[in-house]
């Protein structure tokens, strides 16, 4: 019965503990529970992926409809490989969360705090379990609300306007994704992905299916923080709670790669990208973002948004990697959705850690901390060497991939601003580490404790993570290669 | 060309609502009506909606005899679920206004800015 | 407005009207329109109006805030939990058909007590929405 | 015909509305418009024949959301919006060019109406067809909600509950609290 009902299991226990956590008592409970429930999804999301891995596909018919009449959920390496992101992540995070919210959050709130990320984590694996785009949109609402919400639980009163534009933002970008089903929905009569893309292939230069592919790819682009609408991230990102910043940076704009994957190449399809200046305009947006972003990583004078506008930067180079449209560009974009959240976790986590024990994230409190803190600084620089994309990290991977998926097509400039964005972020994690160590410590310099243990045993099984995918690369470049091939990327 | 204006004058006028609706979104710096602009946005995408699903002289999806044409009930079923979206979003951007007026004693974008700024 | 003798008489004569119909929309959606958010939502109008007449504190009393709380999780769990019971039974997911022998029967048990739980979570959660932005602005 | 003639009358109520929301900056006003605007759209949705998608806007749009925005109004006690500084050219020009790729992407879509539009040919004549065979429910947009796209529901009532926990941890306060003296350790 577990077996085959797997899929929907993983989306379904945390959506029954979420309310089950609203009404237990403040204290350890609903900590505990969350964490249960995190680690049998990853388990659960492991065994998904063992189960496709080989190329199948899982499928299952909700309510026992088949499509395109109910609502079908729809499991290939991609969704498998995604959801394990998501759940790997939530499970690394729970372990390190107990300390870090009990110090940020008021006691009284607590249960209703856990109700709130088990809500955001029901809402990211919906998303990446379904196969119907307005289960999709309805998911999508899930993770959204409750990160508006979670981010205004920061301590400051910025994290109040952070999560009030946050959610201007995020919600004219549903809105625009709901304009756009609408119209492709006008043009097929159907919302299933697969039923979609039969039905869209023969009216592919219909006017009403670019402007519902225009007004898809802009509410997803508004999730993803891609540039120029990623205004909202840098402040969401610095003043949400630590594990908030850790938790989301490392997954929310990896499901919206993952949405933007989709619906470009599952719904719409690598044809359609040809008579359509969609590559072009990806490639644009993606290098400009990758160097505007990480010029004002450099500019910043707090971990939290080097690492805030860092992110958009990464994300940057995974829509260079969609904008490429080969199979190796769409390879590398897969593994560095993978990657990014590993550094992305370490480094937000190595960051947390700081602001645990400093209660500042600004570099002016900041000056000599890495000596005091030496499990944490040593942290921070090996994730930011993989970061950079330095060899034997997971984060040279990924850029190998992209240089040599730009070089295939002969785009030497998207080569080129792939590895200045490298050089960029030499300089900006440089900038980190010298605060950290080589500034001088204030004379009379508050004396600050190492790290507690539950804070530092998580981040350090992402960093060991960021090395040991670094050399072994079976894993995720070959469920990425799976991946590609089952989205039917050709090559132009 | 009268029949082009006959059978799309409904979708022109939606689509100028929702333009509104958009236009207060993004251009207003009052939380408050921000709030209402993005309301009337999504409303108005719900007619964009409904008016797909209609069909000409046909009657509300509910099956009964003597009838044979019925609008297309799916997205009424789309925006019954999107309304509630709305509303939930709406209650979520109300109760942030609550707080952003305690912590800085004013709800215009211009002014909470400038307090940010003057840290 | 709690001494308007008006405004209480009307007040106590609609309130159990509102309700009334909330019931009706809740269980005859498979008919006319209307079901579960539909009547959660006007059974929290019914007690909203409440509200406004005869004040925050006795309707708090009526209905306690800490019990909305629950229902509203409860509600969920009906829901999901019918679901699960459809699972356990061997089927998919909200197969509803699998509730009963007969598959139309179990399809009417099943939207019944989705629609139930729809109900309660709406209702509960309209009123505490309500109820949090009312208790802000008490002095 | 009499259709027609209320469709566009409501339509252009709703136009007027609208652009009077933009222009007044009483928020009281603003927001007494806005019930007026979904009350509208709601009759717009009845001559449409949707006649639950009405009903729900009315309860919703027009009651809990107005009720919700004057609540908002009274707590924060600013009636007056101030002149925006800045100047709303850039707004005005996203709008313009988003209005005109909408425009440009209704020159293929079915007329409004059309009976033979991909949307009224696929799954939609499964559902008539066979809704009250396989759920026994003459209301095909509950047998749609409830059973075939039921799923979708439950994720429904996961939003608003997610609202009711946000609205909790936002300005909930002790208000909610479980228990009375319990939670304190």
């Amino acid at each position: 019965m577990i077996e085959q009902n797997l899929s929907l299991l993983l989306v379904v226990i945390p959506l029954l503990a979420a309310p089950i956590t609203a009404i237990l008592p403040n204290g350890k409970a609903p900590w505990l529970v969350t964490l249960v429930v995190t680690w049998l999804c990853l388990v659960m999301a492991g065994w998904q992926l063992s189960v496709v891995i080989d190329g199948s596909v899982i499928s299952y018919e909700l309510g026992g409809w088949a499509p395109p009449w109910g609502i079908e959920y729809r499991i290939d390496a991609l969704n498998a490989l995604v959801a394990l992101i998501v759940a790997g992540i939530a499970a690394i995070t729970l372990p390190y969360a107990l300390r870090s919210v009990e110090k940020e959050i008021p006691q009284h709130q607590i249960s209703l705090f856990y109700s709130a990320f088990l809500l955001c984590f029901v809402g990211l694996l919906g998303i990446t379990q379904t196969g119907d785009v307005f289960n999709l949109f309805v998911f999508l609402e899930i993770s959204s609300l409750s990160s508006y919400v979670l981010i205004a639980m920061g301590k400051q009163r910025r994290a109040l306007t952070a999560a009030y534009q946050y959610l201007i933002m995020g919600s004219i970008g549903a809105t625009f994704l709901l304009i756009g089903i609408g119209l492709i929905f006008a043009e097929t009569g159907t919302l299933n992905m697969q039923d979609l893309h039969q039905r869209l292939q023969p009216i592919l230069d219909h006017r009403t299916v670019h402007t519902g592919f225009a007004f898809i790819v802009v509410g997803i682009a508004l999730k993803l923080a891609l540039f120029p609408l990623h205004l909202w991230l840098p402040n969401a990102y610095k003043y949400s709670p630590s594990v908030i910043s850790v938790f989301l940076s490392a997954t929310a704009t990896k499901v919206a790669v993952y949405i933007m994957l989709r619906m470009v190449f599952t719904v719409f399809s690598s044809d359609f990208l040809r008579i359509t200046p969609t590559e072009d305009i990806f490639l644009l947006l993606g290098a400009f973002g990758v160097v505007v972003a990480s010029f004002a990583a450099i500019h910043q004078n707090d971990i939290k948004l080097i690492l805030a506008y860092s992110s958009i930067a990464q994300v940057s180079y995974m829509v260079l990697g969609i904008g490429l449209a080969s199979a190796l560009g769409v390879t590398a974009t897969l593994v560095h959705v993978f990657n990014h959240a590993l550094m992305k976790g370490a480094l937000f986590m190595a960051a947390g850690a700081i602001v645990y024990r400093v209660g500042s994230s600004k570099f002016e409190y900041l000056h000599g901390i890495g000596r005091q803190m030496p499990w944490t600084f040593t942290a921070i620089f090996i994730a930011g060497l993989s970061l950079i994309g330095i060899p034997g990290t997971a984060g040279f991977i990924s850029k190998w991939y992209f240089v040599l998926a730009a070089i295939e097509q002969q785009s030497w400039w998207i080569a080129i601003v792939i590895i200045l964005g490298s050089l960029l972020s030499v300089v900006y994690m440089w900038k980190i580490l010298e605060v950290l160590f080589y500034r001088p410590a204030p004379d009379k310099g508050l004396h600050v404790n190492k790290a507690p243990a539950s804070l530092l045993v998580p981040m350090w099984v992402l960093v060991l993570a960021n090395i040991y995918f670094g050399i072994n690369t079976e894993l995720t470049v070959g469920v990425a290669e799976t991946a590609v091939k089952l989205l039917g990327v050709t090559a132009p | 060309m009268i029949d082009i204006i006959i059978g799309h004058y409904n979708y022109w006028v939606v689509i100028f609502l929702m333009m509104a609706g958009f236009y207060t979104v993004i251009s207003q710096g009052n939380l408050i009506k921000k709030i209402a602009g993005l309301n009337i946005f999504q409303t108005s995408v719900f007619l964009l909606y409904i008016s797909i699903g209609y069909v000409n002289e046909g009657t509300t999806p509910i099956i009964a005899e003597g009838y044979t044409k019925y609008a297309n009930p799916l997205p009424h079923v789309l925006i019954l679920t999107a309304i509630v979206v709305g509303v939930s979003t709406i209650a979520l951007g109300l109760a942030l206004i609550v707080r952003i007026k305690e912590a800085y004693g004013t709800i215009e974008e211009d002014e909470i800015h400038d307090q940010d700024m003057s840290l | 407005m709690k001494h308007n003798l008006i405004l209480r008489f009307i007040a106590k004569f609609l309130f159990p009207v509102i309700a009334l119909f909330a019931f009706y929309v809740q269980f005859h959606g498979d008919f006319g329109p209307g079901g579960g958010f539909q009547a959660g939502v006007i059974l929290s109008v019914a007690f909203i109006f409440y509200a406004l007449i005869f004040g925050l504190k006795t309707t708090e009393q009526v209905i306690p805030p800490q019990v909305l709380r629950v229902m509203a999780s409860a509600g969920i769990l009906i829901y999901a939990g019918t679901g699960v019971a459809t699972m356990l039974m061997g089927g998919n997911f909200l197969d509803y058909n699998l509730l009963s022998q007969n598959p139309i029967a179990g399809q009417h048990l099943g939207i019944l007590l989705i629609e139930v739980g729809v109900g309660i979570t709406v209702y509960s959660v309209m009123l505490i929405i309500f109820f949090a932005f009312a208790e802000k602005g008490r002095p | 015909m009499v259709d027609t003639l209320i469709d566009i009358s409501l339509l252009a109520f709703l136009a007027v509305t609208a652009i009077a929301i933009i222009k007044i900056r009483n928020l009281f006003v603003v927001i007494m418009l806005f019930g007026i605007f979904s009350l509208h759209s709601a009759g717009l949705f009845v001559v449409m024949d949707a006649a639950d998608v009405a009903f729900t806007e009315a309860a919703v749009g027009a009651g809990i959301s107005s009720i919700l925005m004057l609540a908002t109004l009274a707590l924060t006690k600013d009636h007056e919006e101030k002149q925006p500084a800045h100047h709303a050219r850039i707004p005005l020009l996203v709008v313009l060019i988003t209005g005109a790729a909408l425009v440009y992407g209704t020159y293929d879509i079915p007329s409004f109406g059309d009976p033979d539009s991909p949307a009224q040919q696929h799954v939609k004549p499964y559902y008539i067809e066979h809704s009250v065979e396989e759920t026994g429910t003459a209301n095909v947009v509950t047998a749609v909600l409830a059973s075939y796209r039921g799923y979708d529901t439950l994720g429904e009532i996961t939003v608003i509950f997610t609202a009711g926990i946000g609205v909790m941890l936002l300005i909930g306060g002790r208000l909610f609290r479980r228990s009375k003296n319990g939670d304190e350790r």
